[in-house]
């Protein structure tokens, strides 16, 4: 019953921010979001006891259109509890990180702010897919809405491009899920939506290619898969800090949610049939992703191609489909949703006191800024896959796990790693190294506030490079049923 | 005397039908689109009437006098509106009428 | 005419006597208030009357009262009495606004028996009756230019349509015989040729197309739009296009058997061109009310298809779009009216700047009804879409439904962008828009939670028009309809 | 006992990294000092306490295990952080420690006074943790941790005057390039993972031999990978134009990273994966040859360098070369012992060379320099002895005797052969020759600075301890010709193989006579070219100025690598750093919008247009309806 007041309770805390004063609003989001988190810790304590029998840590099912077969089924296993887990805790980093940031229509921002966390939250909960679909549209308004009201120079253009792209992505993944249930329903003849009844449709090869390859763009829209990744750079600037945060750390995550949920145990052979396709997107997504971060001078807009770069990795993870590619995936998702959203803080902080993203008029910080040199230092150092932080144990997972499936692929991405260096150093060389651009602008450093967030990012980080334990033991049981019904995939 | 056959009045009806049509393309003068669209209006009930005697049914020539009726009501609103634009707009030409547009 | 056949069509008596009484009421002394008055109670009364008319059937063969006239003969009305109610707040800094009262009377009866007929003549009558009040009422602010050159546009193209529209019945009439649309079906069955009835269906097809403003026939609507005063924008906009799909449906129901795969494929590209043109047309439109024309020519595109998904089902779709479809519209047009000065209607887009910051209220409303026009979740919108998809999913209609995919991506970037400029920071010097009248704010507020009522629990609306539709299904002759398989009759 | 004093070796050096990384700031100069150099001197102690201990017992009772935690567990993935304490890593662990705390020492007066003091010990201290991970790994993927660790703390050291942008671009540079072999290593243990299924050191020797014959696909495919990381690690063909830019950074860095203990990662990661390498003999010949080249190339270059840490740069290069060499032909312990001695010599030459340095104002140019005999006596005996100990002077430097045993070995060994000998002993020509220049053209000739600044005591310790070491650590392993007594590769038998080369004593004498004669000459010919006749235009004697400039830039390496891959690589990023894919996007749009525009114009407001489409309208669905 929990997991209906999350979201309800998010929304509220919403409505209560907006009605708050400026100071009031942030102080409400933060304890929303403190008692979401206190709500969810006994689910966690609880991970390692669900029973045999029982899939779901929790679950919720109430009716809602009988007539269509849709009805209000959230749940959680061990995979969606994490990323709640990693949507709580990125929401608090991102409404303390834009504390003094918006300082006009703060209530009205921390409003939109709690809708996309609530939204994300229900998405990552449902198992209808009707509803799911509800979320996954709802969650996109409010953040079209963060990046419109308080982004920056070419807000408006960047807003409406991402509010498109997933739109247009979100409705095709609508005809087919309808697809689907009406696949379902020729079948057994019950019309339902709900996810546990769908999973195991038999359906003839060539249904069940293009139903696929409906979720499946829908998904690459959200999880920035190549060709369709270009709304991503345009967003991730513009958007206020918070904004930023939500964006690559969440947003991007649903995506792979999905795929993991939804796009492989529905459609076990076409996703087998793909698999190649989607592994050789993703790689390709990571060498793109690094080339083009390379070539950034808008800060930014460099950590935004860094994202398309290890997203590729999840993707990789999720389509190399076995133990450790798809746990994997899951830490590299945990894992960049902290690195990259405490890089954008840092950023925001940047730019918040030189006015400015462009590489070019900084440099030389170091001696103003040691804090902020020290841990933007570590979060680029973890961002290029450094062992002892998060992303390397993904990465390295994914590899590992990826190497049977395709020895080609995985050379080229562990050839990216490289890239990977190229782009995080001359991140870090260009702030905080080297002569100074502007040597008349004062800097001071990070305040007490900006420090903890970004510590708390950090350390995040370094528990989950040198003790990723919990976090696997979590996934296993959710990614282990998912993978009986996707079917032995990898060669052991 | 022989009835004449249904074909042939519905070609009338269809040609007096088409000379409408064709008159409010082609006019300019507001006025006489209107005229051009009650002959419209005529040539259709002529086509009921002639329908409804083929049939020995009455219903035609009921549908007709309806036609009749309202063809007036538009014919005397049509009017009072064409005054109206002879005085707001000056003119009385369909195309010169074209501030709305875009 | 035995009391109770008298009952049967008590809403057509009580909606024409409250006609008369408001005339009336103008001959003794013009008083603003008492024709307001007299238009709001006579449309509550028909309401009213709607439900006691007791289970007699209307007499002879011109009427017909299932359950699918009721219900769109209920969303007539409420439209109606919503018009009026914006339009009393509209009128009221007016010179001589009685008038419109009793034409927007006589409308919503000519619009009433239209969805009532079973017979070519009432059909006729009907819609004539809807036409030409509506002639005068888009003319009604004389002063300006604008809505007079927009009337006598309507006025000439409307009666072009409904003279192909009648030529179009004189030929079904000349091959069946019978005037009576349910008995179409069986005389179609039995009749020996068919040279005349599908040209006459074809016809018939344009003349009602015009009314719905579908694409070969859309071109009137951005004009009419923008130059009729903004309650009679929404009454054309919501009255007269609902009424004519119920009748499209009545109809297609009925000819079912005429329709060969020639029509179906020429509704079809009516119905893409529509949906495509609809939603391009709008895409950089800085006029809000011409934006809001082009999209409600997609919108009837959407319709279409839902109609040639065939089966009780596309009824059902079609019913549950329609309520939406009013709901949306009428929020977003009271919006507009609400906002509109003496000197001239709000639809530039610049008025629009910045408006959720200057008149929350207002603008939120305005921002719900583009989102459910959007589609977007938690508005009666979405669950309008996703009936059509469901339906169009259901008859594997996949090239309409790409192109529905595609218009739809299309329209939300107009929608979308009229609300960022409205979430944009207000402009210094902005007009200050006059207070809104309080029955409008009333009307508005109704409005939205009804909007956002139906999104978040659309269950009781579905009901409806599932018996809408099974009513309708239930009446017509046992044939095979090739808008669908054989459906079951009961449900 | 022994796994506490093992955990302790490698906390220390990393406690010091915490409490100076965090407090570093607030701490006076001479408590950072006291905890910088006393953590790695602690752990030299640990080290040496363990030594005794192995000694005392029996051979095949010299391993101590411990494991921290299991790092992960999933599928059939679950490497642990688990440390080995063998001879090999024993003998690793004393040269890092001891020469780390030598240079930790020597390094609290060189940088006295430099701001940032705390950081650098820090990253000094991270470095030696980083190191001590790498060499008592027992598990590929802890070992791959810490061998990252040490490519970022070079990284950092490197890059430690920060405010001069070159610095920066060197940093990059090394970091970067090592970064290549480091993403060949890792592909490499994926292999060996889907191969043998685990990644423990021990199981994976165990489980090769026994999985795979010698030259199997996989066998080679791993080995060959893992010597394309060591090469990358210990800069050797092609990998190897990171070390010369890489003494941007202070001098102790250049010591103890670049000469004494990063360098020689990769010559530790090859013995120890040599049950492995074994498996693949066309590898090894591999790495013998890339051994022989790198060493005639880096030394050839070293002769026409004029900054002096270039000269000890390359000639690190070159002194790896020759281990790599040893590898090659399979003499694993002749190579770690030439690793050991190569340690202290060139650490030493490279910390009088600070003393110069530090003497002359950051000077580094060797034509500035000159006659600076009287003027540093100290820096002047120290830099003789270790550059007599890398020349291999006979019988009295450790240098002689290590160089002569590979030379041996590539000689005799089954896997050597004449061509590679006779490489090794021109190599040790060169190897004389330059280290002669070098002395004559800084410490001999008219005197042109003056030496402004005295080393501290602090500095001379480590000096005169290293100038020991240079001198007396040969005699560890004497050869049979000169006592026979091999006591260091005995004491390393249980980890790695002895020397197979058999041949006779008087083969050996020969040889070991011919390499004397190589120094001796060597020497000779430095004294001809750059003392007697030494020319004005700072040309080589003999060599047109063509030839000084392609070895001065390392055979143009450099020059190669830009042209062909960095230049076109940052051209094509920069054109399409507005990301190409978006145009797709953007003309999408631009269609939209002229599709928009053209129907507009349909919109004329003109009443018969309407009319117009009106009809034609009617007429084509009437046209439909009728004649389809």
């Amino acid at each position: 019953m929990i997991l209906g007041w999350i979201v309800v309770l998010t929304l509220a805390g919403g409505a209560l921010a907006w009605s708050g004063g400026r100071r009031a609003s942030r102080w409400i989001a933060l304890g929303t979001l403190a008692l979401d988190l206190v709500l969810v810790g006994p689910l966690f304590l609880r991970r390692p006891a669900t029973p045999a029998g029982r899939r779901w840590l929790a679950e919720l099912v109430l009716p809602w259109m009988p007539r269509y077969g849709v009805g209000i089924h959230l749940a959680i296993d061990g995979l969606s509890l994490l990323l709640i887990v990693l949507t709580l805790v990125l929401g608090i980093l991102a409404v303390v990180a834009s504390w003094r940031e918006i300082t006009q229509r703060t209530g009205f921002f921390h409003f939109n702010l709690m809708a996309v966390l609530a939204g994300i939250l229900g998405v990552f909960m449902a198992l209808d897919l009707f509803l799911f679909y509800l979320f996954w549209e709802l969650m996109l308004l409010p953040m079209a809405l963060l990046i419109a009201i308080w982004g920056h120079e070419r807000r408006t253009r960047a807003a409406i491009k991402f509010f498109l792209f997933t739109q247009a992505g979100g409705l095709v993944m609508l005809v087919s899920i309808l697809g689907l249930a009406f696949v379902h329903h020729a079948d057994t003849g019950v019309l339902t939506f709900d996810y546990p009844e769908l999973v195991g449709t038999p359906m003839p090869a060539a249904v069940e290619m293009l139903l696929m390859l409906g979720f499946f763009l829908g998904f690459a829209v959200k999880l920035p898969a190549v060709p369709l990744h270009t709304w991503l750079p345009d967003a991730h600037t513009e958007a206020p800090t918070a904004g930023s945060v939500v964006l690559a750390g969440l947003l991007l995550k649903t995506g792979a949610y999905g795929l993991l949920r939804f796009a492989l145990p529905i459609f076990p052979e076409a996703s087998r049939a793909f698999a190649p396709v989607a592994m050789t997107l993703g790689t390709i997504g990571i060498v793109y992703g690094a080339v083009l971060a390379w070539a950034q001078t808008d800060l930014k807009r460099l950590v935004a191609y860094t994202s398309v770069s290890h997203l590729g990795f999840v993707l990789l993870g999720i389509y190399a489909a076995g133990t450790v590619a798809q746990e994997g995936a899951v830490v590299q998702m945990l894992a960049h949703g902290l690195s990259t959203g405490g890089l954008f803080i840092l950023v925001g902080a940047l730019q918040e006191r030189l006015g400015t993203r462009s590489l070019d008029r900084m440099g030389g910080l170091w001696a103003m800024a040691p804090r902020m040199g020290v841990l933007g230092m570590m979060l680029a150092l973890a961002s290029l896959g450094l062992p002892a932080f998060g992303n390397f144990v993904g990465e390295i997972l994914v590899l590992v796990g990826s190497y049977p499936r395709s020895p080609e692929l995985t050379a080229v991405a562990t050839a990216a790693m490289v890239l990977a260096t190229a782009y995080s150093l001359r991140l870090v060389q260009r702030t905080f190294f080297g002569a100074r651009a502007e040597p008349a602008s004062v800097l001071q450093d990070l305040s007490a506030r900006e420090t903890a967030v970004l510590v708390a990012a950090a350390l995040g980080l370094i528990c989950l490079g040198l003790y990723p334990q919990p976090v696997l033991d979590t996934a296993e049981p959710a990614l282990g049923a998912l993978r009986t019904v996707f079917g032995q995939v990898a060669r052991r | 005397m022989t009835a004449i056959p249904l074909e042939h009045v519905l070609l009338v009806a269809a040609g007096l039908f088409g000379l409408g049509l064709v008159g409010v393309l082609v006019r300019r003068n507001l006025l006489f689109m209107l005229v051009s669209v009650e002959v419209m209006l005529n040539a259709a009930g002529l086509a009921f009437v002639a329908a409804g005697a083929s049939r020995w049914q009455a219903d035609g020539q009921v549908m007709f006098l309806f036609v009749l009726t309202v063809a007036a009501a538009e014919v005397s609103v049509g009017l009072a509106l064409l005054l109206q634009v002879r005085r707001r707009l000056g003119t009385v030409d369909a195309d010169v009428a074209r501030r709305l547009g875009g | 005419m035995s009391a109770d056949e008298l009952r049967a069509i008590s809403p057509l008596i009580v909606l024409g006597a409250a006609a008369l009484v408001a005339l009336l009421g103008i001959t003794i002394r013009r008083s603003h208030r008492f024709s307001a008055l007299a238009c709001v109670v006579g449309l509550a009364l028909a309401m009213a009357s709607l439900f006691l008319r007791g289970s007699a059937p209307p007499p002879g063969p011109l009427l017909v009262a299932d359950d699918f006239a009721v219900v769109y003969t209920a969303l007539v009305l409420t439209a109606s009495f919503a018009v009026a109610v914006l339009a009393s707040g509209y009128m009221a800094r007016r010179q001589r606004p009685e008038e419109l009262y009793v034409l927007l009377l006589v409308a919503t009866l000519g619009a009433v028996v239209l969805v009532w007929s079973g017979h070519l003549v009432s059909l006729f009558l009907g819609l004539e009756t809807l036409s030409v009040s509506l002639y005068s009422l888009i003319g009604y602010t004389r002063t300006g230019p604008r809505s007079v050159e927009a009337s006598i546009k309507y006025l000439i193209l409307a009666a072009a349509s409904s003279a192909i529209l009648l030529f179009g019945m004189a030929l079904v009439y000349a091959e069946l015989g019978t005037m009576v649309i349910i008995e179409m079906g069986p005389a179609l069955a039995v009749a020996s040729g068919r040279t005349l009835v599908v040209p006459g269906v074809a016809l018939m097809v344009t003349g009602i197309g015009f009314k719905l403003a579908l694409v070969p026939f859309h071109m009137w609507t951005p004009d009419v739009y923008e130059g009729a005063p903004a309650p009679v924008t929404a009454l054309v906009a919501t009255v007269s296009k609902g009424a004519v799909v119920a009748l499209f449906v009545r109809l297609a129901w009925a000819l079912g058997a005429a329709g060969q795969a020639a029509l179906l494929v020429a509704f079809g590209i009516v119905a893409a061109a529509s949906m495509l043109a609809g939603n391009l047309l709008a895409l950089r439109q800085d006029n809000l009310k011409r934006l809001l024309a082009y999209s409600s020519i997609a919108h009837l595109g959407y319709v279409l298809t839902a109609i040639l998904a065939g089966g009780p089902g596309a009824i059902e779709a079609v019913s549950i779009y329609v309520t939406a479809y009013f709901v949306t519209i009428l929020a977003a047009f009271g919006v507009v009216t609400v906002l509109s000065g003496p000197d001239g209607d709000a639809d530039r887009l610049e008025e629009y700047q910045g408006l959720v910051w200057r008149r929350p209220f207002v603008a939120m409303v305005l921002v719900l009804s583009l989102l459910s026009l959007a589609g977007i979740p938690l508005t009666a919108g979405f669950i309008a879409k996703f009936a059509v998809i469901f339906a169009g999913v259901r008859s594997g209609l996949w090239t309409l439904l790409a192109v529905l995919v595609i218009s739809s991506a299309i329209g939300l970037y107009y929608y979308l962008r009229v609300v960022v400029v409205m979430f944009a920071a207000a402009p210094a010097a902005s007009a200050v828009a006059p207070p809104v009248p309080q029955s409008s704010r009333v009307l508005l507020l109704c409005l939205a939670l009804i909007l956002v009522w139906l999104g978040v629990y659309p269950v009781p609306l579905q009901g409806i028009a599932w018996t809408a539709a099974s009513s309708l299904a239930r009446e017509s002759p046992p044939v095979t309809t090739p808008l669908g398989p054989a459906t079951a009759r009961r449900p | 006992m022994g796994s506490i004093a093992l955990l302790l070796l490698v906390a220390l050096p990393l406690a010091g990294f915490v409490v100076l990384g965090l407090a570093g700031k607030r701490l006076r100069p001479a408590a950072v000092a006291v905890i910088g150099a006393g953590s790695v001197g602690l752990a030299a102690l640990d080290a040496l306490g363990l030594l005794v201990r192995f000694l005392l017992e029996p051979p095949e009772a010299r391993v101590i295990r411990q494991t921290l935690w299991v790092w992960l567990d999933t599928g059939e993935l679950h490497p642990r952080l688990s440390l080995l304490l063998d001879p090999l890593a024993l003998v690793m662990a004393l040269v890092v420690t001891g020469v780390g705390f030598l240079i930790h020492l020597y390094s609290i007066g060189f940088m006295r006074g430099e701001e940032g003091n705390g950081r650098f010990f820090a990253q000094m201290n991270l470095f030696v943790a980083s190191m001590l991970v790498l060499v008592l790994a027992d598990d590929l993927f802890f070992l791959y941790l810490g061998w990252e660790g040490v490519g970022l703390s070079s990284y950092l050291l490197i890059g430690f005057w920060w405010r001069d942008e070159k610095n920066g671009r060197a940093a990059r540079k090394a970091f970067i390039v090592t970064r290549i072999g480091d993403a060949a290593m890792a592909v490499g243990l994926f292999v060996l993972f889907q191969g043998l299924g685990t990644l423990q050191i021990s199981e994976v020797a165990a489980r090769a031999t026994a999985a795979w014959r010698v030259g199997a696909g996989p066998a080679v495919l791993a080995s060959a990978l893992l010597f394309a990381g060591a090469a990358g690690k210990s800069a050797q063909l092609p990998l190897q134009t990171w070390l010369p830019d890489a003494m941007a950074g202070p001098t102790p860095v250049s010591a103890l990273i670049h000469a004494a203990t990063m360098v020689t990662a990769g010559v530790y990661l090859i013995a120890r994966m040599h049950a492995l390498f074994e498996l693949a003999p066309d590898v090894l010949a591999a790495v013998a040859v890339v051994g022989a080249v790198t060493m005639l190339l880096a030394g050839l270059s070293a002769i026409a360098q004029r900054d002096i840490k270039r000269v000890l740069a390359y000639s690190t290069m070159s002194q790896i070369g020759m281990m790599f060499l040893a590898l090659g032909v399979g003499a694993w312990s002749a190579a770690i012992f030439h690793l050991v001695v190569h340690a202290f010599f060139k650490a030493l030459l490279f910390l009088s060379a600070g003393v110069v340095i530090l003497a002359l104002d950051h000077e580094h140019d060797l034509f500035r320099m000159g006659g600076l005999r009287k003027e540093l006596p100290l820096a002047f005996w120290t830099f003789a002895i270790a550059g007599a100990s890398l020349a291999g002077l006979p019988l009295v430097t450790a240098g002689f005797y290590s160089k002569d045993l590979i030379l041996w070995e590539a000689w005799a060994s089954s896997r050597g052969g004449p061509l590679l000998g006779a490489a090794g002993i021109f190599g040790a020509l060169v190897t004389s020759l330059y280290v002669g220049r070098v002395i004559l053209l800084a410490f001999f000739g008219e005197r042109r600075t003056v030496a402004s600044v005295r080393p501290g005591r602090v500095l001379a310790i480590p000096l005169v301890v290293l100038a020991g070491l240079s001198l007396v650590g040969g005699l560890v392993e004497l050869p049979p010709t000169l006592g026979h007594a091999p006591s260091f590769s005995w004491f390393l038998e249980p980890s790695l193989p002895a020397a197979t080369a058999a041949g006779r004593r008087s083969d050996m004498a020969i040889l070991q006579g011919l390499t004397s004669l190589a120094s001796l000459s060597g020497i000779l010919l430095a004294y001809l070219g750059f003392l007697r006749h030494r020319r004005a235009d700072e040309e080589l004697p003999l060599v047109g100025p063509g030839v000084t400039g392609i070895l001065a830039s390392g055979f143009g390496f450099d020059a190669l690598y830009d042209l062909c891959v960095v230049r076109p690589l940052t051209r094509i990023a920069r054109a399409n750093s507005a990301d190409a894919l978006d145009r797709i996007f953007e003309g999408l749009a631009a269609l939209v919008g002229l599709t928009h525009r053209a129907l507009c114009r349909t919109q004329t407001g003109r009443l018969r247009t309407y009319a117009a489409a009106m009809v034609v309208g009617t007429v084509v669905i009437v046209g439909i309806a009728v004649l389809r």
